[in-house]
């Protein structure tokens, strides 16, 4: 099968495999069911684009794809904000990020190998289910219809974030977090690989 | 929609995350299936705050996720130029340092 | 001047006793070399002081035992003591804790004005002798240190603290043995590398012993005091039915191992020969004065604590080593190997004694302290001898050097006068009193005593043989003519500083023995000055008072030297009547005194007619003995069979246990780490196959040689995070399937 | 209740490492300066702390600074763990000497000439790991802080070392990583078990004779063996690696001989004592029964290390590697101290460790200078050096004869209080056991010897002949080390006065504790 006629069926596939998830989403949970086949297959569609494409460029487009379809899910658990701040942030940093990063080294379209990726994905993926099963045979479940509905406002949030008997330290933590990371990123970013420890040089002592 | 839904989506992306990460020869690729693996642990988390109705701690572990999630990005993309400046080439199976 | 002895001040001056050398070795240590003369007249003047004061208390205890009192005091009595291993929580009588005071009785005063005096004029010597050595600084430093360890010895009152000086006199032996290794001059470099080792091995091994010993007393008794101990034992062996327990002989024993390291017994002594690579002064001080004599002192602290099978143990170990010595004595051509041998026979002699028991014990401890005087004296002669010849050590390229060293040869005459039991020198009453005892053992309750024959004869032949070598040196030194004339030109008598010493010395062996005599009596019947001290001689409360009235026979009694403790009960002299103890006393007086006469007397004539005469041609008698002799000229191969057995067992087992560690022990570890490497391969395997992973990781897995390192660390990140997540799978199905 | 000091000899090490971070690379001085002052700061407050702060004889915890760490609102999900420090008289020497050692260390370190910047963060890294596991009152923060410490040293080693530093420190790292995985499941057991993670309360509870492992496993049994056997032995070999005893011992020679020479101080000298206050601490405390059903074979192991490890040490030719393996002899005397479970043996024990810092680490200082000036370590291959360099052979005497337990010098006193404490012993077979070690004392004298002979006397080798003597920093940094060597033989109260109370303590609680369990 040549590269185009693969291209057709992968994406044929996903197509199809979204649809079934809305369908049976629909048929489960009326509305809200679709929409969450919807998202989902958003999310997982994307992260097996991701996987499968021969372009970087590609594949973090389809990122975007998966980080969308997160955000849709947070929606329909009712968190909007969180919605909000994972598009603000996935979408419109760290994807610029990786962008950027794909922009300057170099690309190498021959490194995925089919048989390799695919029987990665069907290992981790397999291992995965087959755990999960067993573990969802234990588990009792929560159902949405039994709860009530989600209340977050970003107000709620702000507040939660400074009140001094609520996340004040994470919040803090955060801050410093971000604080060290764009200090180091910098700082690692602009160094010279002869500022390096020579790891090859014969003991120091 | 239940739980276990959210739970089963999370748990493939996790997988696929977990793919990427072992199988692409580029370092980029690794630092997606990185995001991946956050983006699937984000959902569980905010999912089980919601089923359980255990207070706020699950949506701000997923905040707290998500920032960690850019400074990660940041300082790894750092890395990467770094690792592609010393060594050239970015496939991590090249870049074998630590065995020395 | 008042002589009693006042322990509100006494016990400070005893203490300065130590102190002033060590103050002294603390300065020239750091600043030894900055001073004028290299700091040699700060500690000799250091010395003068410490041996007034050691000098002034002995005459305190003189005095007291003139006027029949029994001296014997501590420190801990008034209060004063060095609390050690607690300062301030735990009391003085915790257990736990050691409190170390002074002891100072007769034994001790007479101990530390040996040690002051000796030190003080070896010290003297040294400033001759030593003159231009490259290190003469530290010399005088280590020197110094070692009287402060001697000193500390003498007056510690408990085992452990004797214990602790003990080891720092064989540091300071260690160091000052192998002072010429540090020489690019010397031509012995090597030698004295080996010995100085060879020493303080030997001794550890010894000290090793005693450690043991001191930790099985302490184990029963509780206590290091020497008091203590001595009660603790008398009470144990009171409710053992008048028995010694088996424990105590065995410990008893290890103690002795102490004596037998530090004082050269036999098997032990081969350190003591091989220490002769040391300065002169050094081998004066340490290795025949003071240091080996710390082993005889040893047993006269815990002779109470000994039981019978010990002290005919210490008898035998005694005879043989001075028999032992005594034969090697005569063979040996250099001038230091003849008085390192007469030393180890004479430290026999002392042990011997010691070992007898009762009027041994005193006699022994008598030895002690004149031997230390004749001996140094000897040695510092002999050091002149070979200051004079320009280090020249053979006795053979020596000869008529009478003429050229006066005073060297006389000083060097009376001690040999005295080493060979003539009458009127100070070896001859101490010796005599050993033989006497022997002699006593011998016949003691009737009977032969197998152990106290063996100690008699062998005591008498080995006094024969001492007067025969020793006559020997004599005439092979000063006699004849010069048998090597770029030696004998340039001899020359020694300077000042180094003829007063030993002039000094020589005086003191001669007259040291009547001196300690307490009216010029010269049989000694009336007791000695040091049994004075150490025994209770007015009264005959153990009912042998008869016409002996003050005689030795009380020195049964010990009773000054261990106040309260019934040593008559408790000695090898059990179960005599008194008549039986008259006879042997009588017949031990005369036999012995005419035995040892004889021998003497036998022994000087035989060098005589050999060495001075030349009626009989040495080469020719060493012939006739042939392998005997051989066997005797190499010391009966002792060292051989030690480095053939011994060390060499110790080497091998080193080798095999290195080995073991490097090959078995370490094996398991990368045995481990092969394992690994298996699942490495197998790791290598999945990889190619199911994720195609690292294809390059079977050349490198293949290139892993037993290398550990590799075998975990692919350095490929994206394997670590493989293997993370199989380890989680793993951790679910483990906590979900299970 | 809240004594801040313990925090500040802690963190100001963390301090002075971000100090380091932001310093620009290239100013070495400016590095070497901040180090210098972040480890002489807690060397201040701990002398404080040592001879001010500190109620001498007093059995009690002090200066303790507790606050909740890690808490959570649900019941079921609650981990309390705390941040709970503290020190008693077994600690506090310890602390006092890594606080003095690490001070030591920076500039012993001044040799070094690559990646300085790295070097000085990990080593202020280092001590506020050694400190914490020191203070640590809080299992929990006691693993923390244990994994805190072995990370820098594995760079330390790994980077810095000799040639064959990639084997050492992996060894090293494997090694420990296998000692702290046991450990890690050992105290969450025990977490389970107890509901608690604080030392002192687990202490308690096992000392009531309660810690029985009914909640985790039934009857207390898992696989025929107790569970406190279980704990007992995951511990025991936790620890017994960082001694190290036989067997355990392997990766200690390869690490010393790899180590640069300030790190092989710090490692023998306070890293080795990690194993034996561990023992002390959290170990045998925890499971006294196991500790009672098991100490001959503790005692075992320590005289096969004492005369294993002299005799291993004898047959070496590197210089360094004898060294290494007479710490493993010497560290025998620990553990067979503290297993005769004697106030002498327990006291001894404390003293050896504190001891055995002082002169091992004096002793790889010695070997440090030479290695400098000849840069190989075979001890075949020198000869007559005390010609060119008389101080230095005269402090490196002084160091081997402390180390070989010359009365006078400190490890006299350890060994003998140890020795006797052991003989002590309720089983009358640790008598045995010590007459058997008695070996181990004279072949250590044998082989110090026998290095000094062939290293220091006779003829001189020629290549030697114009070499330095022991210059001004390296008597800076052998100087104190060899003071105490000898204050402390002279005057061993200082030492024992303090640890005292708490050793008395820890013998009379673990004694009761095995009687009410025994019944």
């Amino acid at each position: 099968m040549d590269l185009r006629k693969q291209q057709i069926a992968f994406y044929t596939a996903l197509l199809f495999g979204a649809l079934a998830a809305m369908g049976w989403g629909l048929k489960t949970a009326g509305i809200q069911g679709a929409m969450f086949g919807f998202f989902a297959s958003f999310t997982l569609g994307g992260g097996l684009m991701c996987i499968w494409e021969r372009s970087v460029v590609r594949s973090a487009f389809s990122l975007m794809a998966t980080f969308c379809g997160v955000a849709g899910l947070f929606i329909l658990l009712g968190h909007d904000f969180l919605a909000m701040a994972q598009i603000l942030i996935y979408v419109g940093g760290i994807l610029v990020l990786i962008l950027f990063g794909v922009m300057l080294t170099p690309p190498d379209l021959n490194e995925r190998q089919l048989p390799r990726v695919g029987l990665g994905v069907v290992a981790v993926v397999g291992a995965l289910a087959f755990v999960g099963a067993k573990v969802a045979a234990v588990v009792n479940w929560a159902q949405a219809e039994t709860l009530p509905p989600a209340e977050t406002k970003a107000e709620q949030i702000g507040a939660a974030f400074l009140r001094a008997d609520g996340y004040v330290i994470a919040f803090e933590l955060a801050a410093v977090l971000l604080t060290v990371a764009l200090v180091a990123a910098v700082y690692i970013a602009r160094r010279k690989p002869s500022d390096l420890i020579d790891l090859t040089e014969e003991g120091g002592y | 929609m239940g739980l276990e839904a959210y739970v089963v989506v999370a748990t493939i992306l996790f997988g696929l995350g977990i793919a990427c990460l072992i199988t692409r020869r580029n370092v980029i690729y690794v630092l997606m299936g990185i995001e991946m693996i956050l983006n699937s642990a984000n959902i569980n988390f905010v999912a089980f705050n919601r089923f359980n109705g255990d207070g706020m701690d699950g949506r701000m572990f997923a905040i707290f996720v998500i920032i960690l999630a850019a400074a990660e990005a940041a300082v790894a993309l750092g890395i990467v130029l770094n690792v592609f400046q010393l060594f050239g080439t970015v496939k991590p199976s090249d870049v074998d340092l630590l065995r020395e | 001047m008042d002589l009693t002895f006042n322990p509100e001040t006494d016990f400070k001056w005893l203490l300065a006793v130590p102190l002033i050398p060590l103050c002294g070795y603390v300065i020239q240590i750091f600043f030894g070399r900055f001073l004028p003369r290299k700091g040699d007249w700060l500690l000799t003047t250091g010395m003068a002081v410490t041996m007034a004061i050691t000098v002034w208390m002995a005459f305190k205890a003189i005095a007291a035992t003139q006027g029949g009192e029994g001296f014997f005091h501590e420190s801990l009595d008034s209060d004063f003591g060095f609390r050690w291993l607690y300062a301030t929580e735990k009391g003085a009588t915790d257990p736990l804790n050691v409190t170390a005071g002074i002891l100072y009785d007769g034994l001790g005063a007479a101990m530390l004005a040996v040690v002051g005096i000796v030190s003080f004029f070896v010290h003297l010597f040294s400033t001759g002798y030593m003159h231009g050595d490259r290190r003469y600084h530290i010399f005088f430093a280590n020197i110094s240190l070692f009287t402060v360890a001697m000193l500390g010895l003498v007056l510690s009152d408990n085992i452990l603290f004797l214990f602790v000086f003990w080891e720092i006199m064989g540091l300071m032996s260690y160091l000052l043995i192998g002072h010429f290794s540090h020489d690019p001059n010397s031509h012995r470099i090597k030698q004295a590398a080996a010995a100085c080792k060879k020493a303080f091995l030997t001794t550890r091994v010894g000290d090793t012993c005693l450690l043991v010993g001191i930790m099985i007393f302490y184990y029963h008794f509780q206590t290091f005091r020497f008091t203590e101990l001595w009660e603790a034992a008398q009470t144990t062996v009171a409710a053992n039915g008048g028995e010694y327990p088996a424990w105590m002989t065995a410990a008893g024993l290890l103690v002795f191992g102490g004596t037998v390291g530090k004082s050269a017994q036999f098997p032990l002594h081969i350190w003591l020969p091989d220490a002769m690579e040391g300065p002169t002064p050094v081998s004066a001080m340490i290795h025949a004065a003071t240091m080996v004599a710390a082993g005889v002192f040893l047993l006269g602290r815990t002779y109470p604590l000994m039981s019978p099978t010990v002290l005919n143990v210490v008898t035998c170990f005694g005879t043989v080593t001075a028999l032992f010595a005594a034969t090697i004595g005569m063979t040996v051509f250099d001038i230091k190997g003849v008085l390192a041998y007469s030393t180890i026979s004479q430290l026999g002699f002392m042990v011997a004694g010691i070992g007898t028991g009762g009027l041994g014990l005193i006699a022994g401890l008598f030895h002690m302290v004149t031997h230390a005087f004749f001996k140094s004296c000897l040695f510092l002669s002999a050091g002149s001898v070979i200051h004079g010849c320009h280090h020249e050590q053979d006795m053979r390229k020596m000869g008529g050097l009478r003429k050229k060293m006066p005073l060297t040869f006389l000083a060097m005459l009376i001690c040999t006068l005295a080493i060979a039991g003539v009458p009127l020198f100070a070896g001859f009453y101490s010796k005599d009193k050993i033989i006497q005892s022997a002699f006593m053992k011998m016949t003691h309750g009737g009977l032969l005593d197998g152990v106290g024959l063996f100690a008699y004869a062998g005591l008498l032949i080995a006094a024969a043989m001492t007067a025969f070598y020793m006559f020997r040196l004599i005439f092979m030194t000063f006699f004849g003519e010069a048998r090597d004339h770029h030696v004998h030109d340039h001899a020359h008598e020694s300077p000042a500083p180094m003829v007063v010493s030993l002039l000094v010395l020589a005086t003191l062996g001669m007259f040291g023995g009547k001196m300690w005599l307490r009216d010029f009596d010269l049989m000694g019947a009336k007791g000695t000055w040091f049994e004075g001290l150490t025994s209770e001689i007015d009264d005959g409360h153990h009912g042998h008072g008869s016409e002996h009235e003050g005689s030795v026979g009380e020195a049964f009694s010990i009773d000054r030297m261990y106040p309260g403790i019934a040593i008559t009960e408790m000695n090898t002299y059990v179960g005599d009547s008194a008549e039986h103890f008259q006879e042997s006393l009588h017949a031990g007086h005369t036999w012995a005194m005419r035995g040892s006469l004889a021998v003497a007397l036998g022994g000087i004539l035989l060098a005589v007619f050999i060495y001075l005469l030349k009626k009989a041609d040495p080469a020719k008698i060493a012939a006739a003995f042939g392998e005997m002799y051989t066997t005797v000229a190499n010391k009966y191969y002792v060292d051989e069979f030690v480095n053939a057995t011994v060390i060499k067992l110790q080497m091998v087992l080193a080798r095999t246990f290195k080995w073991i560690d490097e090959n078995i022990v370490d094996g398991v570890v990368n045995g481990t780490g092969k394992i690994n490497r298996a699942f490495g391969f197998m790791w290598a395997w999945f990889d190619s196959t199911v994720v195609d992973g690292v294809v390059n990781g079977v050349g490198a897995v293949t290139n892993m040689t037993g290398s550990l390192v590799r075998l975990f660390q692919t350095g490929r990140i994206q394997q670590y995070a493989s293997l993370a997540f199989g380890g989680l799978l793993l951790l679910f199905a483990w906590l979900f399937l299970a | 209740m809240d004594h801040t000091l313990l925090n500040w000899i802690i963190f100001i090490p963390m301090m002075g490492m971000a100090a380091i971070l932001l310093c620009p690379k290239r100013s070495v001085g400016l590095i070497k300066v901040i180090s210098l002052v972040a480890t002489f700061i807690p060397l201040v407050l701990a002398t404080w702390l040592y001879f001010v702060g500190f109620e001498v004889g007093s059995p009690a915890y002090q200066f303790q600074f507790m606050r909740p760490w890690i808490y959570s609102s649900s019941e079921a999900m609650n981990m309390k763990v705390n941040y709970h420090v503290g020190v008693d008289g077994i600690s506090l020497p310890l602390v006092w000497l890594t606080t003095l050692l690490l001070f030591i260390g920076v500039p012993a370190s001044f040799g070094i000439k690559k990646g300085e910047k790295a070097y000085y963060a990990l080593l202020l890294l280092l001590e506020v790991g050694i400190i914490g596991v020191f203070v640590s009152l809080d299992y929990f923060l006691f693993y923390v802080f244990w994994e805190i410490m072995l990370l820098p040293m594995y760079f330390l080693i790994g980077i810095w070392g000799g040639p064959r530093r990639e084997y050492a420190a992996i060894k090293f790292f494997l090694y420990t990583l296998a000692g702290s995985v046991l450990m890690l499941v050992a105290v969450i057991a025990l977490r389970l078990e107890t509901g608690t993670f604080s030392i002192p309360a687990m202490t308690e509870i096992a000392m009531r004779g309660d810690l029985l492992g009914t909640k985790l496993f039934a009857g207390g049994m898992l696989l025929g063996m107790k569970f406190t056997t279980w704990v007992f032995w995951f511990l025991f070999v936790a620890f017994a690696i960082k001694i190290p005893v036989f067997p355990f011992h392997t990766w200690l020679p390869d690490a010393h001989v790899q180590a640069p020479t300030p790190i092989s101080v710090i490692l023998a000298g306070i890293l080795l004592k990690l194993g034996g206050y561990g023992l002390m601490r959290a170990c045998f405390p925890i499971v006294p029964g196991a500790f009672d059903d098991f100490a001959f074979t503790l005692g075992v192991l320590g005289v096969i290390s004492i005369v294993y490890g002299a005799y291993v040490a004898l047959g070496q030719t590197d210089f360094k590697r004898m060294v290494a393996y007479s710490s493993v002899s010497h560290m025998g005397y620990v553990l067979l101290g503290v297993a005769a479970l004697t106030e002498w043996g327990a006291n001894g024990a404390a003293l050896q460790m504190f001891n055995h810092g002082t002169s091992s680490a004096a002793m790889f200082l010695v070997v440090g200078v030479i290695y400098d000036r000849a840069h190989h370590r075979d001890l075949n291959g020198f000869g007559g050096l005390s010609q060119p360099m008389p101080v230095y052979w005269g402090l490196t005497t002084l160091a081997f004869f402390a180390a070989l337990g010359l009365p006078g010098l400190a490890g006299f006193v350890s060994e003998a209080v140890t020795l006797i404490g052991a003989y002590n012993a309720g089983d009358p077979r640790f008598r045995v056991l010590v007459l058997i070690s008695v070996i181990g004392i004279v072949i250590t004298a044998a082989f110090l010897l026998w290095a000094i002979q062939r290293v220091f006397l006779g003829t001189l080798n020629e290549k030697y002949k114009d070499y330095p003597d022991i210059n001004a920093r390296e008597i800076f940094c052998q100087a104190p080390l060899l003071f105490l060597c000898v204050a402390l033989g002279i005057l061993p109260f200082y030492l024992l006065d303090w640890m005292e109370g708490s050793v008395e303590h820890w013998v009379s609680s673990m004694s009761q504790a095995i009687q009410i369990i025994n019944g």
